[in-house]
């Protein structure tokens, strides 16, 4: 394969707004190699934006292998707020020699481009503003030992960028300060190289483009996270206990992070034990039977992973499922089927997963949008694990886990562990007789007990078994019992996490959204509002089995979009399964399936071009087929 | 824990148990089943070493063997998990309570197929458990076909003859990092108990090969896991004999003849060897000694292994003392403070 | 648990018409213990029954253990040809001490019972048939050596029930003769046990009953063959030449069959080597793995397997689907989830297995519903593997699999292997330039290449790859690759097998069926019409995607009701996928999911009810949940 | 089979081909990767031995290792499976077409951890394929979590000390009936190089492992897998040299330090031996050998097991000698009358 070939195509679509002074609303992609270090100056990049008060995300789209193969860092600024990616780059930093090309043909007209001088960008377009840079050149002088050189060369794109767009070196300084903190050296390494790429700009890169930054002060007490972090936060903050996972991408830094703070938190204070155990199992199969081993006997137990993990834990799954043991699984989704685009956003393991393992089985689905929710529903998983006494998975994706959002800190939890209905002396003098499957309530959730604590002891097993947990063959035992769970599967709908509404009243149209499309849809909804004077309402899935406003929301609305990042639209898919004709009838579907993370563009263009508005394709060059692509027939 | 009032003039053991409270439901395997015999010395080891049955859990896989914990000791947790995978529904278990004691069964199919690679890893992780292989050489719940651990030459009923090496779990468990290896045959019942008893007094992984005919698919002519085949070759390493701590008996021996090892929990092993060469703390020793008999067509009785001081998976994990699933939420939520910190440092 | 908490409680529910003579139309259940040898006895009665050329079908009920746990075998004699379960029993053989009392009270009045004197059932109710048969001292006179008296025991209620029903006992001889073949002292003394028991009845059972056998024509030429051993035929004359798998119940007996017909008929005769390899694998993972491996490198692979094998194959599957290798999978399904009751039928896997694997992944079915049809579609599933180049799941049942069917004799097959789209130097010359994932025909389907066959190499892998086979993160190669996949599923409508449509032009309902409930639905049929005059078309499913005649069917029918062995009305789901909102709203959903096979009286209660005829209750008692049960809100 | 048409003057085989027939693709791996130097020696292994690549299949799981033999023999079909799952896709593909010389690329990971069940299987077979381990004790693909055969005590870039025991890959393979045995340095060409040609005239499996130090994440001070450590503690039983079958020469050595193995296609590997006493065709010496140097801290290099006459797993099938996959219509669909004589036996 050549490098180019590996080289992400999504070309931009949108033709420039001529405007003079393009001011906190543009997009900046650095294109390097993977391995050469690039990561501390896009850290320090986006932290000083961030703290100058501009809201900004950071979107890394990495190779799958460690080193030498092309990769972008895609900085958002945007005054308005909006976290999603946006689709067109406006400023693009092209380090990498195999992708310049391409990275440089595929801009909109009016971007600028920064580049390293030998490749000779500026003569393949002209309607660019083309910024050369001696890399080579400046760091040899900043760094005069050749073997670190490669380590600090890319800071010399801060300083460059720092004056071109107008960023606070001093922002610059505090968050290389806090990048490499007193790693002395290496500091005053790269602030030299920081100041070497500024005098440069200074004296040789008359301004020309129009992107600026200015303070503002949106983002004062905000923090920057990624969702996996984030996630970690909340399962630490859950009382997690049992913790067994395998690495895979993009799902590894979630447990990574959290052995960090578990480590940093929860070793106890008078032994100095771990009131945690941490353990990387040999597969997913092991890890998931560890975490429902661990659950069984009362443990909070969690586990992480991507698709093909979930492929592996199909059967341990159902297990949970029907011998009722509860567990958190994380399925941080990247792109499939089978090992597909390891490092690529996807949220197409959906429809497979709420019908995971052989046989009848049914799974419930919590889905964060935002890094917040990463940390709150980690806690609500745990809980509803222990509640509904099954597996509950956390529907999360590369987009969220990996990349870097914004947020409000997040708040300290109020309410205490939720450890649903465990057998009590004083339950079982309340219910009389105890039987482990028994529906005492009427909810389908039956009372458990766990080893060594005292309680009556049972079999649990996977074959089948009656109220009282012995094993049956009967054909009624089985029938209640099959029925009770899906009775539990009912009383879930009220237990889950609801969904967000945003009703607008005057708008005929819905859209549905869920987990990472969320950023993208809110800001589409915008463009289609100022843009196109479209109104939509907005409702945003949180969970699975689906909850009662559900209904009410597409009655009130004539037509439906339900936006899904994958191919199959899976959300539909699982909408139609329930939904009665008439309702299924409103829903319309928006797909995005190429590994990017959804933008607002494309929804935007999607249910516009439904919708009977003239769309004007606006690329310089036919857009790779998918960016463009979505909609079923959508009835 | 419930609390046990024996009837007065029944025997009890040191913890005022009946025999009776340490038995499980009625078997549904084939009457003459080799796994009976092993569900019996289960519940007279757990009882004569007076472990009260709510501080035992028991795992299985899925295959006849699998099923044997549902016929002994009624009043432990159970849990019959999938097939092939007891071991790690077993880690997980000890990790969210590290007071019980485990006892796991498995079936020479259940671990040598499809959980091999879990065998492997629990081996290596040195788990405390007491693993027991109901070894029959076939798969008795699908109908007899053969499983990994059937020798070279066995045949079916059919007809049918194995060309394939067996895999010996010993050996393996040996190689891996076993710290207690043994193998038994269900017909000795003796043996059997006394390695069960030592068992419960190691701290670390057990791993117990008991060859276990199968009535119904494997015991006919031919086979070498047959009752006649197993009595015919057994090979017994050592005289076993255990005395529990709670027993304060003083064991007289020859030295030379008989090897004294002592348990984590004071218990003393004694192993009156019948080659007075071998020393089971010895891998490379167990191993060839294990090859021999193999090649002899006879299989090796008795401790094989013991390295009754290295520290079990638990330990490493330097877990605090209470069971983890038992944590109050002040033990596992961090306070406050912690997360302004998190916070701050995100800023 | 208790003995009785194993006895299959599924209550019969209609009172007996009366009548004098009942010729060639009941059923006889014979309740043993499995392990005592009863299989020869219920081969024979079943067989001198079918030499009667009466129709007839079996049914085994055995627990999921080897010895020891009751068993019921079901035979029904239909001279109207229904071969589906027949729920109520007319004629009970008890010989089972532990489920005795309530196999005799679930009962409907007017039923026969022969039964072991010492168990006195007679005392149990007034309005049945008592034979009282002191089977130990028949069998002490017949065989002096008491160990074998097991064995031969049985046979004796063969003996009465030739006497009581007037079964020819030179047939029985036939039969008896045929199981034991040459085994002269087995023979003997099985022969001495009938006559005992024939004399005994002639003296002490004066006729009592209306329910007689009676010579036809019906099965003439015709077979008794197990689904299982159909598929094994099947497999070796599609040519298989790799299989590989794991016991599981009930799909173990299929490649053990097909092992002993391959032996036989598979072994090269100059050479005495064999043309295929047949090995048992470590687990389903690795026999999932080995069939991929032997499709990729050119032979016609397969496995076999039930449920959990199916929860452990995902992973693979996912692979065989992006990288594009066949294989063929038999799942035989069974009652799940998680292992379930491995020993009673269901048709639960059905929507798992189409989305079998994380990632937008899409799973080919293909569903017999009989015994020819396993054979047939054996030979469908390896030529469809080859032509779409992709795992194909054949998707048969417990009932199907392992219980005794009727058929007319199979026909040799008339039709080559159809190896699909193999590149030759022929087709390289024509295509110009070849690319292992390049749509050449438009179809979605490429031309592959095997190893060793001179043709250009390629890698193959679940990565991310172009239409080359080379590995590829572009956005725009992942999206036209996956549009192809899509594009070959479309194309995959047109290869599968059709439907089997019997419409009747005066109905203005019709039902939807699949796999072996099209026994039931038939007789179902005849019952509404003749019971109720309800006339209804019939729909016979008999892959997944569905083909174009569904959208006619539906079209033409007021209400379509879905009949489903499952709890989760599985194919409504699937239907309710793709079908526009018009049709979803005609669908209305049958469920039988208590582990029995599905029966006729079931399924026209369950459409009776929602068409708003009056259901009698028939029962003694409160049938048992489940096998009444039924029917979503079906809108 | 394509024709070769050699450039006259350039160097080519004994079947006419040039080494850069037997190159890949570009490697992506990282500069100075172990997994690199083993693609370069088995590129010159199958070029100086003279296997065409045509007949050869490349197979794989997932991993940086598993990448690698996309990077040589560019003319064989490669097949990169599912993670630790190369051995099943392996076998399957070698029953389909016995004439395929297959080679397998694991790590230590995919072979380790969740693919350690198909190697315990794949071993125990015999399957005719040349098994390799690119052994850098960590995962390298997911950013350098350890592996099960990273060493005790070894540590990772942050400073977390492995505390479970490694798995030692070569002495399971022993244990398990691999027939070719061996460890080796991706840093030591000539041994390697040596290895891979013996490799090529076994019949059975041949299981390598390599030690091959991933530079990003497992290169530092504190690992036992870096090039520094692997270099100090580099221990090689023998110095290893093989003489393909089609080369005449005749290897003069004093009896007794050198052991002359015959290949079953007439090669000769002759090994030097750096310790008198080892005899590689003994299990319970070589298992001894391994446990020692692991004891020292040491790897033992070389041919660690042979048994160069035990049936492979294709013959054990007694397969017909043409490929399965190629057979045609009337040797796999058996005749008109083998169907009515079944119909006939159901009537
Ligand atoms: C995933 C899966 N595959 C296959 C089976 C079917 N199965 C049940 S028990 C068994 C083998 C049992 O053999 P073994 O462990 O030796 O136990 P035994 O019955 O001989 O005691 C198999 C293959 C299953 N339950 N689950
Ligand atoms: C089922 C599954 N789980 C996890 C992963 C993620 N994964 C990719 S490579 C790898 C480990 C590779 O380690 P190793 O085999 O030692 O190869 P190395 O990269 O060190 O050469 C893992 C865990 C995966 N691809 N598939
Ligand atoms: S089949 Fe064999 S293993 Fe199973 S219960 Fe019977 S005798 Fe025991
Ligand atoms: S990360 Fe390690 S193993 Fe992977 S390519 Fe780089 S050096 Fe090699
Ligand atoms: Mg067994
Ligand atoms: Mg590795």
């Amino acid at each position: 394969m050549t490098p180019t070939e590996l080289a992400v195509a999504d070309a931009a679509s949108r033709a420039r707004p001529s405007e003079d002074r393009v001011v906190n609303d543009f997009s900046i992609q650095v294109a390097t190699v993977n391995g050469s270090g690039s990561q501390t100056a896009n850290l320090v990049l986006i932290r000083s934006l961030f703290q100058m008060g501009i809201p900004v995300s950071g979107k890394n789209l990495f190779p799958s292998n460690i080193a030498g193969l092309p990769t972008w860092y895609t900085i958002r600024a945007s005054k308005d707020g909006y976290l999603a990616r946006k689709k067109e780059i406006d400023f693009l930093v092209a380090m990498n020699a195999e992708t310049a090309r391409e990275d440089v043909l595929t801009l909109e007209p009016g971007a600028a481009v920064v580049y390293d001088e030998p490749l000779k960008l500026n003569l393949l377009r002209s309607d660019l503003t083309f910024y050369p840079v001696p890399f080579d050149k400046l760091v040899a002088q900043v760094c005069p030992d050749a073997k670190l050189r490669r380590l600090v060369r890319n800071m010399i794109y801060d300083g460059v960028l720092a004056k071109i767009l107008g960023i606070d070196t001093t922002e610059m300084d505090k968050a290389l300060n806090r990048q490499l903190g007193k790693k002395g050296r290496a500091f005053g390494l790269n602030q030299a190289a920081l100041a070497a790429g500024y005098e440069f700009a200074e004296k040789h890169l008359p301004k020309q483009d129009p992107f600026l930054v200015e303070r503002m002060r949106e983002t004062a007490g905000m923090i920057l996270i990624e969702g996996n972090a984030a996630a970690a936060l909340g399962c630490m903050m859950a009382g997690v206990t049992v913790v067994t996972w395998y690495p895979i991408t993009p799902s590894s830094s979630l447990c990574e992070t959290l052995i960090s703070y578990m480590k940093k938190y929860r070793i106890d204070k008078d032994t100095g034990k771990a009131t945690f155990a941490i353990v990387q199992a040999e597969d997913e199969i092991a890890a998931l039977g560890m975490a429902i081993g661990a659950g069984w006997a009362g443990a909070r137990a969690m586990t992480s992973t991507a698709g093909p993990g979930i492929s592996l834990m199909s059967e341990f799954a159902g297990l949970g499922y029907y011998a009722e043991v509860p567990a958190v699984i994380f399925d941080v989704q990247r792109v499939g089927p089978s090992t597909g685009l390891p490092t690529r956003t996807a949220q197409g393991d959906m429809l497979m997963t709420a019908v995971l393992s052989h046989g009848d089985t049914k799974q419930i689905m919590i889905i964060p949008s935002s890094v917040e929710e990463c940390y709150t529903m980690a806690m609500d998983a745990f809980d509803l694990a222990e509640q509904l006494q099954t597996p509950v998975f956390v529907m999360t994706d590369l987009d969220l886990g990996m990349n870097t959002w914004m947020s409000q800190p997040f708040e300290y939890p109020t309410r205490p562990l939720n450890r649903g209905k465990l057998l009590t002396p004083e339950t079982l003098a309340r219910i009389g007789q105890w039987g482990r499957y028994l529906d005492v309530d009427g909810d389908g959730i039956p009372y458990r007990s766990i080893p060594g604590d005292g309680m009556p002891a049972y079999f649990t097993r996977g074959s089948g078994h009656n109220a009282k947990g012995q094993y049956t063959e009967r054909a009624d035992d089985y029938v209640t019992n099959m029925d009770r769970l899906a009775r539990k599967f009912e009383t879930a709908r009220q237990y889950v996490p609801k969904p967000e509404v945003q009703r607008d009243p005057a708008a005929g149209i819905g859209i549905i959204g869920y987990g990472t499309s969320h950023w993208a849809i809110e800001e589409s909804q915008d463009q289609m509002r100022d843009e196109n004077g479209l109104k939509t309402s907005y409702f945003r899935l949180r969970a699975y089995p689906f909850t009662d406003e559900l209904t009410a929301f597409i009655d009130q609305h004539d037509r439906i979009y339900v936006v899904d990042q994958n191919r199959d639209a899976q959300v539909v898919a699982l909408l139609r399964m329930e939904l009665d004709p008439a309702r299924i009838a409103k829903l319309r579907s928006v797909r995005h399936y190429n590994g990017l993370p959804i933008d607002a563009r494309s929804i935007s263009d999607e249910i516009l071009a439904q919708e009977g508005h003239e769309v004007v394709s606006r690329s310089r060059r036919p857009a790779p087929s998918g960016d463009e692509t979505a909609g079923v027939g959508g009835e | 824990m419930s609390t046990v009032t024996p009837t007065p003039g029944r025997k009890v053991n040191r913890i005022g148990l009946e025999q009776q409270q340490y038995r499980g439901g009625k078997t549904t395997l084939c009457a003459g089943c080799g796994h009976n015999s092993i569900s019996e010395r289960v519940t007279e080891a757990f009882y004569e070493m007076g472990v009260h049955p709510s501080n035992v859990i028991k795992l299985s896989g899925i295959g006849c063997s699998s099923k044997s914990p549902a016929y002994f000791l009624g009043g432990s947790h159970g849990f019959n998990a999938v097939h092939g995978r007891m071991p790690s529904v077993g880690t997980g278990a000890l990790l969210a309570n590290r007071k019980l004691i485990a006892i796991g069964v498995s079936g020479d199919g259940d671990t040598g197929a499809i959980g091999i690679g879990q065998f492997v890893h629990l081996m290596r992780r040195n788990l405390p458990i007491i693993y027991i292989i109901e070894d029959n050489g076939c798969y008795g719940l699908t109908k007899g076909q053969f499983s990994p651990t059937a020798d070279l030459g066995s045949k079916l009923k059919t007809g049918v003859v194995n060309d394939l090496p067996p895999i010996d779990t010993c050996a393996l468990a040996i190689e891996l990092g076993a710290t207690f290896v043994a193998r038994s045959f269900s017909g000795d019942k003796k043996q059997l108990l006394s390695l069960l008893k030592a068992a419960l007094s190691h701290r670390g992984t057990v791993m117990l090969d008991v060859i276990s005919p199968c009535v119904t698919f494997n015991d006919h002519e031919g086979s070498t896991k047959s009752y006649a085949y197993a009595k015919d070759h057994d090979d017994p390493l050592e005289e076993v004999s255990f005395v529990p701590f709670f027993e304060d008996i003083n064991v007289d021996y020859e030295p030379g003849t008989t090897q004294e090892v002592v348990m984590h929990d004071g218990s003393k092993l004694y192993l009156k060897k019948l080659d007075e060469s071998y020393d089971p703390t010895d891998k490379i020793a167990a191993l060839r000694v294990l090859q021999e008999a193999q090649r002899r067509g006879e299989f090796a009785t008795g401790v094989i292994y013991i390295e009754p001081d290295r520290d079990d998976f638990l330990e490493l994990l330097n877990l605090v003392d209470e069971p983890l699933a038992m944590l109050p939420l002040e033990k596992v939520r961090p306070p406050r403070e912690a997360l302004e910190e998190v916070m701050e440092s995100l800023r």
